[in-house]
């Protein structure tokens, strides 16, 4: 880490815990809400890759995601369960495919223009699947079958199952997460750290800057494509939508909410989220009213995120401290 | 007279109908240390700019040992060993001074594909690293985050990163700017100790400090070579009295 | 609940840890065990949201006249903002089967979302009503004993409506329609009763939805001078494409016709432009029907505004419901004495009574209808006791 | 396609383009000088259209509604900068898009509450209602030809605004650098309310007066959103012209893509964005 790490206390066992035990309590609408917290999580982390992690704000990440999730219902025979051997790798490849396709595009603009560019683009190959009979139009297509990873004639897997499916959801969080922070310690993290504070800095120092970001928007997209494939997966449906901007803009609120730039974050994000959705939608028929009413209060007031929440509490019972802007 | 490095031919940079360089041709040759003075808005930084790769030229060539460098971008003229301060602090602010150098000696070898390694892991990066902090004598605040550190020492860890990256150019926008008198001293000193190695051009105010130091001067107006030459030609060439040292006092920007 | 207990507990202590809020645990989680539960997943926002409403208030008026009751027992109420959003439909489907354990779900306008519904039904075993969406699926390759239709299916009135352009001796026809499935199989079923009949679709023309932006198919239609035109919009694209037809000095000359959509809901928006428009839908304004007058009547006094198509496909789908309770006495738990009921009734509509085809559609008289001052009118009986083909339904 | 069809076609592309062009000149002015992505752009522009709806209802004639819509939109604008944008400028482009994205929520909500989710239509005013003959099947509404009229002399305005008086001298001042031109005296913070405002404005004028023309409806801000998007960035950050030369381009591109290749219509446009960004990457104009 580039900065001297402060001694915290590390909460992640036990949310690990309690992610594992959920299931023996929960009932299986709660068991597919956490699940999706979970696929929102990994979509968000990646993002974040992004956004926090290298300065790139990209304000077309559900395009990644959705293109995954419609390789899914391509690449599986339509009344068979598709082979995860090779469902899973096509989805997170599709996911990283494109992205290099568009950070060609994309990474050639920077700033606000990039936040433009990148929406643009999502939104074209939004068009590509809402026009064109490719993946069932506007309509959407339907993952009939859930895929399964077999051994010969064994099942080892069945992401028909609910629980198998939930722990395989934990699973490739874990696995994400870890491959995030093994990821940002890297060489090629720390340079994506550099990127962000000063990419200027960073060229003339010699880094080529655009393959390091094009690298970045590569693995975020592969592992937008991961996000993707499961959310196919547990829903068995995919539409235009999920690559839409207000997708888009989910996530990167998944983000800011949680706070960006630090991994929990985008899990506190993502579970703030939906949660939020959730409970709003509980309320009243104008829950948009009350989500929009929070966008606009954490944005106003809370620009650290909910993860900075604690710190700025803490700053204002010590008294003042340390205002960040 | 040693190796030439790096050369520029005619080299011109037009901002709308203005030049801000115009024919500018100059030459470095390792263990030369060449300054450029010249009044506010002679092209100095412009000239930087123009070697380093910010800028695009408009017209002119740059080699590089002989080679057509002209149309490379800056990362690639520094992954060729010419590198450079800037003259407003360009740091990493939000790391320690330690990583900002780590960092510049990451990019001689990048190692980016080795993604399941620790960054600070790599004995050569960090040993290059330190070895650059100790030059620019800042080992005592290795730690410390660069956003900190006082506007002296940042002047020090921009030089600091440039070593990191071992260059056999150095182009330095003003180092001493800004810069106390004991710390400039260190500057010169350090500044000494590197010609034998590198190609050096210096673009600086302090006279003293650039007649202390220089091995060729060159002297710029409006974007165009006045007069160069050792110091002492300088020193005593009419026009440059006329057109810069007599007209009072030099400014600091 | 002991375990609703505990989730409760545990979402309440993480929610609270992420922002300090508080689920609204009654709500959610109030479980009472002698009350039907009906799960309403409609659209409150968005473009479809009157919709949504309407059909609301046409279920809830139903049972309001059963005195707060259907097959004699109490109902409680779940809904879900569909948010015409096909993307969520699944979660939200499953909000309602999965959390609020529903008996009966109801909905929804949009066809894409009303196909996820569909299959999510389909997995799990619920029972559906579909109060509007037409995609010829639900009650086609979909069809399931747990799935029922109120409304239609896009075949029906535009089936229709291919006969009586081909009794109007109309030769060469130009369609338009947005480029998804329930517009293409309005087209689809309008070509086969109008080419059977003697006609020619010289050109299907599409455009992407919800594109509104339609002068350069004004153009080629002036361009191609056919007889008379039918296309299929619905909501603020039909409001826009009529007005743009009128302007465009079209109607004059080449006759508009569409299926029925191209009319309800819309005709304060579009004035002038759409009078005297023929489209043809399984309701209408002016029908003689003694039902449909007290509906009205009931409608308006409940909820001070003119029911709509919408309403009545509401009213229906409470009425199918509760005809199927009353087959089992009030016992939701009797799966097939119920489905077996609701094969077998016949529904006193206000559009008339229909019954149920085998796959669950309504089989209904479908009216021709013309706009007079601001009314869809009933003209005449297009098509009688019309039932959809249900290509691809196996049960 | 004959050539007369070919002619009409031309006239409906470029129809469609001034129109677009309008609607996007408000969010191609925040957008470049002020550096604010608006999301919430398409907000602006059904509220416009709702308040032709609402106010022509009321005053019983749409010129009045336009001017009292104008003055209202206006204060919204100010209203709007004064409480929110302003306290974000010293912050991330990123806050800023978000703030935006609340505010879509909140408006679809709140025309929701007000006015209800039906369709309206906005009746053509008496004046203006005439047709002209242009082949012996179709004819052209005159309103239309008057939106278009309106669209090029608000395009002729915008251009003498920006060039020629002493408030385009500071906006174009202030979208070159903010602190500059704080510390020449200019009042900065009145500059970006006036442009916020104007931009609203514009976003609001163009609702109120394609209003007749496409009615209103829930929704129908989203949809215009993005095309304006792709005009911003296909015409380049902030420019003006660059707006104007995009929305024609994008008026072809989508008419004649209809006609040709109905098929992959909704793409052509998109396709073309692409094609001006390999080209170059800001856009074909830079700057005002």
């Amino acid at each position: 880490m580039p900065l001297p790490a402060k001694k915290k206390r590390n909460y992640l066992p036990l949310v690990l815990l309690a992610l594992a035990l959920f299931p023996i309590f929960g009932s299986t609408y709660y068991n597919e809400l956490i699940a999706k917290i979970m696929i929102m999580t990994i979509f968000a982390m990646s993002l974040d890759l992004l956004v926090g992690f290298t300065g790139l704000v990209s304000f077309g990440h559900a395009a990644f995601f959705g293109v995954a999730a419609y390789s899914v219902v391509l690449l599986s025979p339509k009344y068979d369960p598709g082979n995860l051997w090779l469902v899973l790798p096509g989805a997170i490849l599709t996911g990283a495919a494109v992205a290099f396709v568009v950070g060609l595009f994309v990474l050639r603009t920077k700033g606000i223009y990039f936040i433009m560019v990148t929406l643009a683009f999502a939104q074209m190959i939004y068009f590509v699947f809402h026009d064109t009979p490719l993946g069932g139009g506007s309509d959407g297509a339907f993952l009939n079958v859930k895929p399964e990873l077999r051994i010969g004639e064994k099942v080892l897997l069945d992401l028909n199952e609910p629980m198998q499916f939930y722990y395989i959801v934990l699973a490739f969080l874990v696995v994400a997460y870890v491959f995030l922070r093994v990821l940002l310690r890297s060489p090629l993290g720390h340079a994506l750290a550099g990127i962000k504070s000063n990419e200027h800095r960073m060229v003339s120092l010699g880094f080529p800057v655009f393959l390091y970001k094009l690298a970045g928007f590569v693995t975020a997209g592969g592992l937008a494509g991961l996000a993707g494939f499961l959310s196919a997966c547990q829903f068995g449906f995919v539409t235009p939508e999920i690559l839409s901007w207000h997708q888009s803009g989910n996530v990167l609120l998944m983000v800011i909410l949680g706070g960006m730039g630090t991994l929990n974050g985008a899990a506190i994000g993502a579970f703030a989220f939906v949660v939020l959705q959730e409970v709003f939608g509980a309320l009243t028929k104008h829950w948009q009213l009350l989500m929009g009413a929070v966008i606009v209060t954490v944005v106003m007031v809370l620009p650290g995120g909910l993860s900075s929440l604690p710190r700025r509490l803490k700053g204002l019972l010590i008294g003042g401290g340390a205002r960040h802007g | 007279m040693a190796e030439l490095v790096l050369s520029a031919r005619g080299l011109s940079r037009r901002f709308g109908g203005l030049y801000a360089n115009r024919d500018v041709s100059l030459d470095m040759h390792k263990g030369v240390l060449h300054a450029v003075l010249g009044p506010n808005g002679a092209g100095k930084s412009t000239l930087i700019n123009l070697l380093s790769g910010d800028l695009p030229p408009s017209g002119g060539q740059i080699l590089l040992r002989g080679q057509d460098i002209s149309g490379w971008s800056p990362d690639r003229r520094s992954r060729n060993g010419i590198g450079r301060s800037y003259q407003r602090t360009n740091i990493f602010p939000g790391f320690t001074v330690f990583e900002n150098c780590r960092l510049a000696a990451q990019s001689r070898t990048p190692r980016a594909l080795r993604i399941f390694s620790h960054a600070t892991g790599y004995a050569d990066l960090c040993e290059a690293a330190d070895k650059a902090i100790g030059q620019a004598g800042l080992s005592a605040r290795r730690d410390v985050v660069a956003g900190t550190l006082s506007h002296g020492e940042q002047r020090q860890l921009e030089i600091a990163m440039v070593l990191a990256t071992t260059p056999s150019v150095l182009l330095l926008d003003e180092p001493l700017a800004g810069m106390g008198p004991e710390e400039s001293q260190a500057m010169v000193g350090l500044l000494k100790k590197l010609t034998p190695d590198h190609a050096i051009l210096l673009v600086e105010h302090d006279m003293d400090a650039v007649f202390a130091v220089a091995d060729v001067i060159t002297v710029m107006v409006t974007g165009q070579v006045l007069e160069s030459g050792p110091p002492e030609q300088i020193r005593e060439s009419v026009a440059v009295q006329e057109a810069y040292l007599g007209a009072g006092e030099p400014d600091d920007e | 609940m002991e375990q609703g207990f505990n989730r409760r507990r545990f979402l309440l202590s993480t929610a609270g840890i992420a922002g300090g809020l508080a689920l609204p645990g009654a709500p959610l989680f109030a479980q009472s065990a002698n009350k039907i539960r009906v799960g309403l997943m409609l659209p409150y926002t968005g473009t479809y949201a009157s919709l949504g409403n309407a059909i609301t208030n046409g279920f809830k008026l139903a049972v309001e006249q059963g005195g707060g009751k259907l097959g004699g027992r109490q109902i409680e109420y779940f809904t879900v903002d569909d948010e015409s959003d096909a993307a969520k439909a699944p979660e939200n489907a499953n909000k309602l089967i999965k959390r609020d354990n529903v008996d009966v779900l109801i909905g929804t306008v949009h066809s894409g979302v009303a196909l996820a519904m569909t299959r999510v039904a389909r997995e799990t075993k619920s029972l559906l009503i579909v109060p509007n969406a037409g995609a010829d699926e639900i009650t086609g390759p979909l069809c399931s004993p747990n799935i029922f239709r109120t409304s239609f299916s896009a075949w029906q009135p535009a089936y229709a409506m291919g006969q009586v352009m081909a009794e109007k001796k109309h030769k060469n026809v130009v369609t338009l329609s947005w480029k998804y499935s329930f517009g293409e199989q309005s087209v689809a079923g309008f070509k086969e009763a109008f080419e059977r009949a003697g006609g020619k679709v010289v050109k299907e023309m599409y455009l992407p939805f919800p594109n509104v932006e339609f002068q350069p198919y004004l153009t080629e239609i002036a361009a191609l001078k056919p007889d008379a035109v039918f296309v299929f919009f619905a909501g603020g694209g039909a409001v826009k494409f009529v007005k743009d037809y009128d302007a465009a000095g079209l109607k004059k000359t080449i006759p508009l016709y569409g299926s029925g959509f191209l009319t309800d809901g819309t005709l304060e928006a579009q004035g002038d432009s759409a009078e005297g428009i023929l489209t043809t839908l399984h309701y209408a304004d002016g029908l003689d029907i003694a039902r449909d007058k007290a509906f009205r009547t009931a409608y308006a006094m409940a909820f001070k505004m003119q029911p709509d198509v919408y309403a009545v496909q509401g009213y229906d789908a409470a009425q199918l419901f509760a005809a199927g309770l009353a087959g089992v006495g009030g016992d939701v738990t009797k799966r097939e004495g119920l489905v077996a009921a609701m094969e077998k009734a016949t529904i006193d509509s206000p559009r008339g009574r229909f019954t149920l085809s085998k796959a669950h559609n309504p089989v209904q008289d479908i009216y021709l209808r013309k706009v007079e001052a601001k009314q869809n009118k009933v003209i005449s009986v297009a098509a009688k006791a019309l039932a959809d083909p249900a290509r691809g339904c196996r049960m | 396609m004959d050539f007369s069809t070919f002619l009409i076609q031309l006239l409906n592309s470029l129809q469609y383009g001034l129109l677009l062009f309008l609607v996007a000149s408000g969010l191609t002015l925040i957008f470049g000088i002020m550096g604010i992505i608006n999301l919430a752009h398409g907000s602006f522009y059904m509220m416009g259209a709702y308040m032709a709806f609402s106010l022509t209802s009321l005053s019983g004639n749409l010129l009045v509604a336009v001017i009292v819509g104008i003055a209202l939109s206006a204060l919204i604008g100010f209203l709007l900068e004064w409480g929110l944008f302003s306290r974000l400028y010293k912050r991330d482009h990123l806050d800023q898009v978000l703030l935006t994205y609340g505010l879509i929520l909140i408006f679809e909500e709140l025309r929701s509450l007000i006015v209800g989710d039906d369709v309206h239509g906005v009746p053509i005013p008496e004046l203006l209602s005439a047709s002209i003959q242009l082949s012996e099947t179709l004819s052209y509404p005159v309103y239309r030809l008057f939106m278009s009229g309106v669209c090029i002399l608000l395009a002729a305005l915008m251009y003498w605004l920006i060039r020629y008086t002493r408030l385009g001298m500071m906006i174009r001042a202030g979208s070159s650098n903010r602190e500059m031109v704080q510390a020449l005296g200019i009042n900065i913070d009145l500059i970006y309310r006036i442009v916020f405002g104007l931009g609203v404005t514009l976003a609001a004028f163009a609702g109120m007066l394609a209003a007749p023309v496409s009615s209103v409806y829930p929704g129908m801000g989203n949809q215009v959103l993005i095309i304006c998007f792709v005009v911003v960035v296909i015409g380049g950050v902030g420019s003006v012209w660059g707006a104007l030369v995009a929305a024609l381009l994008i008026g072809l591109t989508d008419t004649f893509g209809k006609v040709i290749a109905p098929d992959y219509a909704g793409l052509a446009v998109y396709v073309l964005m692409a094609a001006v960004l390999l080209w170059r990457p800001e856009g074909i104009f830079r700057r005002i």
